[in-house]
């Protein structure tokens, strides 16, 4: 079992024929993911060669390549002036789940896309997010494959090289995952923590939860109060930014100490106030998780 | 990015809000000049990028335009926080007969603008809320409909009962939404929105912060951005395309993913030493940025020790190790440098380095160690 | 019983200290209606005193107003330029029914507007309508209570003295209404003829319909196909316009023959096929609708 | 309100849209002198409110100055539907390659603006609808977010396979929703847009209808009324805000109320006669107004016979009554006049009316076949 995505998931890539967008759609097909289809204004009728030899259409919208493939998850690696609008656009035709890895969105765009996909009833992962990956089965987006392992473990994360850090650290110790979720560093994002273990809760075969946080923002202090009241796995859980000063963006618009909410300390003495394991570097988090499985 | 108070009054002015006037002087001459051209008192205001310039002495009323060039010369140049004053502003001194707070910024949690409003302003909006947290309405605007006029009205009746200052500020709170959205802002606050005797309604002090996001279809704000007001270092961080931060330690930390520099930052800390610096080389595998990145840290003298820790997954390991040895001839660097590189093309990385004599690492934690050690030894 | 308002309704009336405003709450309350608040703007504290000598609280804001009063029911007198704002703030505020009495709302102010509203779950009546009045219990508008009686006629109009010509007549003859409802004249509105129709079908005391119409639209040919397929009780369709020349604008803005729809010949014929009795004359109402109920 | 084809270019151009340049001449000697101005072909196109010009040898094209001249001379003056044509526009004409149609109006069913565009453009869009309708898109535009990007988008890959013709209709698209929706229109179209040989796509008609009730905020657009355009009897009714609408009958109608005054034209056709104009004198009571219509009534000539229909609601019948007695001191009309007063006030009414010699009916039916009766024995 997973979350999110699976064998089944048909994806389709906007933005294919883009530097990104064509490299990692030759590493998702590669590593087995069914990629129906891309999109790319003014191209449609052609066709994407994948690395495997894959013949993958391009579709000039998002609606076309949906009614041809039959695309139910869509990921996006348009620029980001024009990625709200693509986010719109795979909501509008229907997709059901959007990735959007794009990076640098301007935040009123968001406020709309996130509503958007909201009134459409689809559900958005990211801006700014690395995707997410079912090992064994699928991926979307461009967390690396060879990291990952299949196993007990869900792990969420609102970063992508610290969850690569840490999903390898697992996997290297012999721990594997269910599926591992970046959420994105952005204020606004479409899927958070509390959604994410929502559906891990839903899921039997994960038996244990890695959270990966990082300063800004309190969605970790509510993650861990839902923790508390409704989640009877074990959760592992991690702050980057302990030493960030406040009111500096640390790289991610998301991270970032407004007054005195968001700090590293006050989040990790909510982890443990609510219940959480809390690593207190990377390293950690493989241990920890290791004694809550009783390995 | 932050901007000025006379850059935000200058936004707030361009959507109608009643601004008082004011000109900008960067010495005391200017500052008196403009002193006389405004006549009777004027307020001399720091222009710097932070909060508590009122308590740090760089505010100050001038009964003259003697007084004012005097109030200049001692505030140009003061630091505040760490920040130098290159400029102030000349406006004005307002009689105030009431101070209140109007302030919108994107709420992450209900993920659309937010009004914050309060009839206590010209003090911290956070220590209100502390204290006295019926003291200030908060407002959601549902993004797909802007702020509505009724939102507008009655935030206007949480502040005045007067219905003459009502109808100002409903105005008002419509203009500031305005000014927030077509500056694609996170944040725009006057504190305070002052009545006058004459039962006028002003904005004396303005705050904007403009979403980096949005910045490039905004270039007219974009040239708000005031270059002697940040450090040299993060110009160029910027211009090179990295997320750079200076930080007071003397590790220098290279590290590609902004989650990885803080836990690699974090780690430097939990192994005794100080990190320099906050430092993403970003996604990309291009050698220069890796160039640009040395410069950036071997510029800073308290530098004692550089570390890199990357995770290769779309940047390409080869790629940084190739950047690293090619900054190591364009720069003469003095300090040593220890290299951890995982993931993508690994293998070739460190043949390169092992090639130029660099000891390159595979863990995290014994690169950021043994960083540490070499600062502590330096 | 009735639809939509009944004598427990508690109404607000937004733009109380008007002239129009004012009028029509003395007419109001004199009918019996529990009129429980009125909102200006810049008049909060004071109070309304109607000719019954009732007095009525004003408040600055129908927020304000609910609070205080419990009001579910607003009826709105604003000027077109603040009317659709009146509407959204009676929304916002959790007012259940909302009728707008105003004529002359931009259009596209209203497409706002209608869509807030139903976005909040509330329901509007018109704009530019006359409102609506349950004989005997409440009038929520300006419809004159004296031409009304109780009985089992329901009345659904998108004009409004054609309404009171239609109701006064059924009420010489000695037919009463359960409600009178006026939906309004304009292109878009809250409330059409088929949720009136549905609300109707739900009161067991409604035996017949009168429906009345105009040209413009095709409002009246969807509630027809509605009664055929849903309505077991008998209706009467009237149709205003049928020496109305095409594209021109019969005074209710709503009220335009475009290209080769909307006519008052097209309507009366689909009436036809749909079982309706068609009225020629309004004179012709009350007699259908008496052979209707086998008077 | 319908605007002219060149009044409606004017807000396309300030939209962005590609429109050809062009003028307007009320004489043919002005229609030669902008013709020579523009060089080369051109077209002549008369400038009323209705469709069907160009059958109507309303729109020609003209090889010189001279034949400019020529066609202007002819269509000045001449009658389409019943409308003078008083203005040409004339405007170079423009090779053509592909006719396509896009058009944005209010939907009564989803309540929102909507798109409907189609690769078969010059020829009236409901022919097509009915002959062809796959070769019609329709769009519907959610008015909480206005057009979005890949509407345009997707609207214009239905128009054209070429990408770069494609590129030009997204943003033609998107600048004739931005026309629409700054300009409170109820329709705007563009039939044709056209691709020219050398690839441009441009707008080559345009048709635009602004909502009435918007006008107030918008003055600019307010100003293109063309008083000349409509019979002076609607001007006047407008300017004593009267709802007016001349007819061909002899039957002269004053009601208040839309629907009422509807069903009392309905009914004068019903018994035998025919209405001379639908006329809502609205929901006051002033006096004035009722002033006003019997001056508009009277002064058409064809009117044989005057009749009221009031239903007193908000309209107080001894307002009416006053209102009538006023007016037939002030004018001196031919017509005999009958009246149906009923409703608030009415006792009053019958008798000020009484008082001046009125005979007052109470029923409908009475008074139309009265006013019907008189008209015919006239």
């Amino acid at each position: 079992m997973s979350i999110f995505i699976d064998r089944q998931s048909r994806v389709v890539v906007q933005g294919i024929t883009g530097r990104d967008g064509s490299f990692h759609t030759h590493q998702m097909v590669e590593y087995g993911t069914d990629v129906v289809a891309g999109v790319t204004p003014g191209k449609g009728g052609q066709s994407f060669t994948s690395s495997t030899g894959k013949e993958i259409p391009i579709f000039n919208t998002v609606e076309d390549a949906r009614e041809a493939t039959g695309a139910n998850v869509s990921v996006i690696y348009v620029p980001p002036a024009f990625a709200a609008g693509a986010i719109m656009e795979a909501a509008d035709a229907g997709v059901e789940f959007i990735v959007a890895i794009t990076e640098g969105i301007p935040v009123l765009d968001m406020t709309r896309a996130a509503g958007f996909v909201r009134d459409r009833g689809a559900r958005l992962l990211g801006p700014n997010c690395p995707g997410l990956i079912t090992p064994g089965q699928a991926k979307v987006g461009i967390i690396p494959g060879q990291i990952t392992t299949p196993g007990p473990v869900g792990v969420i994360s609102r970063s992508g090289t610290l969850t690569y850090e840490a999903v390898n650290q697992l996997t290297q110790a012999g721990i594997g995952q269910t599926t591992c979720v970046g959420i994105g560093g952005d204020p606004i994002i479409g899927t958070n923590f509390i959604d994410c273990l929502e559906a891990f809760s839903k899921d039997p075969d994960t038996k244990a939860i890695a959270m990966i946080g990082e300063i800004g923002g309190t969605d970790e202090q509510e993650a861990a109060e839902w923790i508390r009241d409704h989640l009877e796995i074990p959760v592992v859980g991690f702050i980057a930014g302990q030493t960030a000063p406040p009111g500096r963006q640390m790289g991610h618009a998301g991270a970032i100490i407004s007054g005195s909410a968001g700090t590293a300390a006050e989040k990790m003495k909510v982890f443990e106030a609510c219940g959480l394991a809390v690593a207190k570097r990377p390293a950690d988090i493989r241990v920890l998780i290791g004694e809550a499985l009783g390995l | 990015m932050d901007i000025h108070e006379y850059q935000a009054k200058e936004l707030f002015r361009q959507a109608g809000i009643p601004v008082p006037p004011g000109e900008v002087a960067t010495t005391p001459e200017e500052a008196e000049a403009i002193a006389a051209r405004l006549g009777g008192k004027v307020v001399v205001k720091a222009q710097v990028h932070t909060g508590g310039r009122g308590k740090a002495g760089g505010v100050k009323l001038a009964d003259s335009a003697a007084e004012a060039k005097e109030h200049a010369s001692r505030i140009l140049g003061m630091e505040i926080n760490g920040l130098t004053v290159g400029k102030v502003l000349v406006t004005p001194a307002e009689d105030i007969a009431s101070e209140a707070y109007v302030g919108v910024l994107i709420d992450r949690k209900s993920q659309a603008p937010i009004f914050m409003v309060s009839p206590e302003g010209g003090v911290d909006i956070e220590e209100v809320a502390r204290v006295n947290p019926e003291a200030i309405r908060k407002v959601s605007i549902d993004p797909r409909y802007g702020l509505l006029p009724h939102q507008a009205y009655s935030m206007a009746t949480f502040l005045y009962e007067d219905p003459a200052l009502v109808k100002q500020a409903t105005k008002v709170i419509g203009q500031l939404y305005r000014a927030f959205s077509a500056n694609s802002c996170s944040l725009a606050e006057i504190n305070p929105l002052i009545v006058t005797p004459a039962g006028e309604v002003k904005a004396i002090d303005a705050k904007v912060s403009i979403d980096e996001s949005a910045l490039f279809r905004l270039p007219e704000v974009e040239a708000f951005r005031d270059l002697d007001a940040e450090p040299a270092s993060e110009t160029k961080a910027r211009e090179a395309s990295l997320s750079f931060v200076k930080l007071d330690g003397d590790v220098g930390c290279c590290v590609n993913g902004a989650g990885l520099a803080m836990a690699t930052m974090d780690l430097v800390k939990y192994y005794g030493g100080e990190p320099a610096n906050f430092l993403d080389i970003g996604g990309s595998s291009n050698p220069d940025k890796v160039v640009a990145a040395l410069e950036i840290i071997t510029a800073d003298p308290s530098v004692k020790s550089i570390l890199f820790n990357i995770f290769g997954g779309i940047t390409r390991c080869d790629d940084v190790a190739n950047g690293i040895v090619t900054a190591m001839k364009r720069i003469d660097i003095q300090v040593p440098i220890v290299i951890r590189l995982t993931g993508t093309n690994e293998e070739e990385a460190l043949e390169i380095l092992k090639g130029a004599g660099f000891e390159a690492y595979t863990s995290m934690d014994a690169v950021v160690e043994k960083a540490v050690q070499l600062a502590a030894s330096a």
